[in-house]
């Protein structure tokens, strides 16, 4: 069975998984009210009632909830508002959502028609064997000199040089601020001082920089480049480098 | 059997493509006429049941194949199935660059809502699909070869049925829209709470 | 012809290498006097000048060939469609070689975004390019033959026309290579979106 056919009955959603998830996208379901734990409980019962594991099919689903666990988290985050991201007109939505619904439908059923087709094509074999050698050298040195244009060599170069627009295909991947980059913003910190408030590290910065930075602090944390101390729940958090010959030792 | 005969039994064994009937009449230097004399003539000769080859048409041309009767002994030798099996991933890619050729992979992988990387490289290793030029943003077009043809038993594309033929009706399409709008309601109500 | 004559022409079509007395037998299941019976049959029925296909016996087994009486035929089909032109897969890859000549195929690889494969083989086989030596990682490099400068009647690499003239971004600063590589990966960046 294909992932995106998987019917799902959820507390607020019952149906198709790529249903689902379209509605999620043009945020027709809000992600808050769904229980990402239900759905991979749900996929997992599905796995265990089909008794063989689709490695191909797994994979999908695990980059789906992946996804999506993210843009819950940023959804959870207060203040961080998804307005940018949801920019057609709640009739627009639907007429847009509509259409691919429609193009996906299409063409599911073309591939189903191409797996009945390939079942009903002869049971012949074709042979797929190389030319004999002395036909497959072409004579290119008898060609005549100039045949192809040099132009076309700096031209085939020339479209090799371009860099694409940035196609945003994801929604749900808009990455506005990177681990690697505040990993790189509380190393050069760690580097002017010993001792960091984690309130200075991120003076200014946003909801969704915070929660980012402190990816970074768990990631450095592991990579023993620091440690840090909270003495009490919502208190100050003060962030440490860790002495170089220990993070040696820890290799 | 006829000289002609013989010769475009030669050609149709080492092209790795079916060939047209014009194209075996510039090959062989033979009339329309001639020609079609003798590929009834090779037809007759290669009828199924009296050799280990049959003559077919597909594709647009005319090719060679192993009789269905070898089937188990080929198998047996080459020690792979006939075709291995497509998977559905690799069904609905090879469909969308049926119908949409020339088609870049990203433009594949919205319509199908994930990464299409995997099943075009098994497409293009198969030789169900090749490389088509770039398209404005500098992404690799593909579109279908003639194995893709031979694999499917198909004269040329245009016997792919319209895709118009799936969609559905406008009364499904209005309750379609309908459980839509419903659900965008839905979530409106919660958000004005 | 046998039911076992068949089965073997078909085995010996769908090969691409000769195939031994014990391939066939295993694949047949069919003793090995039946199976020289069966070759005789064969044999007899694609004596030379009876049809199209020739047996052949060679080192290592038995084999199907074109007659050679269809070998003029069969250049003309074969031969002059490949020689006429280059398809854009070829021209890119040809043009990334005479460019950054030597130039392995994992980086030609990188800077089409796509597989290198089939193209190098097919510029192999045309003698447009050619081995030349290996990388410090062991990958082969590959640089241009003088047919690639007679086709393209350039006395020399020298006379390669200025990519400048067709490149999009002339502002951006570094070497070709950096620059073709770093497209190459955004281009795939965008790919596997």
């Amino acid at each position: 069975m294909r992932l995106a056919e998987l019917e799902f009955d959820l507390d607020v959603f019952s149906g198709p998984f790529d249903l689902l998830l379209t509605l999620i996208l043009r945020e027709e379901v809000d992600l808050r009210e769904v229980s990402l734990a239900e759905v991979v409980i749900s996929y997992i019962d599905h796995l265990e009632a089909r008794g063989e594991l689709d490695l191909e099919a797994t994979t999908e689903f695990i980059v789906l909830v992946a996804a999506l666990l993210e843009l819950k988290s940023r959804l959870l985050l207060p203040g961080e508002e998804l307005d940018e991201l949801i920019e057609l007109e709640p009739g627009e939505a639907v007429e847009e959502l509509l259409a691919r619904l429609l193009e996906a439908r299409r063409y599911r059923e073309a591939s189903a028609q191409l797996a009945r087709r390939l079942a009903g094509a002869p049971k012949v074999r074709y042979r797929e064997a190389p030319l004999p050698p002395e036909l497959r050298r072409v004579d290119l040195e008898d060609a005549p000199v100039g045949l192809w244009d040099p132009q076309s060599l700096g031209r085939a170069l020339g479209g090799l040089l371009a860099h694409p627009p940035r196609l945003d295909l994801s929604h749900v991947l808009v990455a506005r601020v990177s681990v690697s980059e505040r990993i790189a913003h509380l190393r050069r910190l760690l580097r002017k001082a010993v001792e960091v408030s984690f309130d200075d590290a991120v003076a200014g910065a946003d909801r969704m920089t915070v929660a980012v930075t402190i990816f970074a602090l768990l990631e450095l944390y592991k990579r023993g480049e620091l440690s840090w101390d909270q003495d009490e729940p919502f208190g100050e958090i003060t962030v440490r480098a860790r002495p170089r010959a220990a993070v040696g030792a820890l290799r | 059997m006829s000289e002609l005969g013989r010769t475009v039994e030669a050609l149709l064994f080492l092209s790795s493509e079916p060939v047209s009937a014009e194209e075996l009449e510039e090959a062989t230097g033979a009339g329309a006429l001639e020609l079609a004399g003798a590929l009834l003539e090779l037809g007759e000769e290669l009828a199924p049941g009296r050799r280990g080859l049959i003559l077919r048409e597909v594709a647009g041309g005319y090719t060679l194949a192993s009789d269905p009767h070898a089937e188990d002994a080929a198998r047996s030798l080459l020690g792979r199935p006939r075709q291995g099996s497509l998977t559905p991933a690799q069904l609905e890619t090879l469909a969308i660059v049926a119908y949409l050729q020339p088609v870049s992979r990203p433009e594949i992988a919205r319509i199908r809502g994930v990464n299409a990387e995997s099943p075009v490289a098994t497409l293009l290793d198969r030789g169900l699909i090749s490389e088509a030029g770039r398209s404005e943003f500098g992404a690799v077009l593909y579109k279908t070869t003639p194995v893709f043809l031979k694999l499917f038993d198909l004269a040329s594309l245009e016997d792919l049925p319209d895709p118009a033929t799936w969609d559905p009706t406008p009364e499904e399409e209005g309750e379609l829209r309908d459980r839509l709008l419903a659900a965008g309601d839905a979530r409106a109500g919660v958000a004005a709470e």
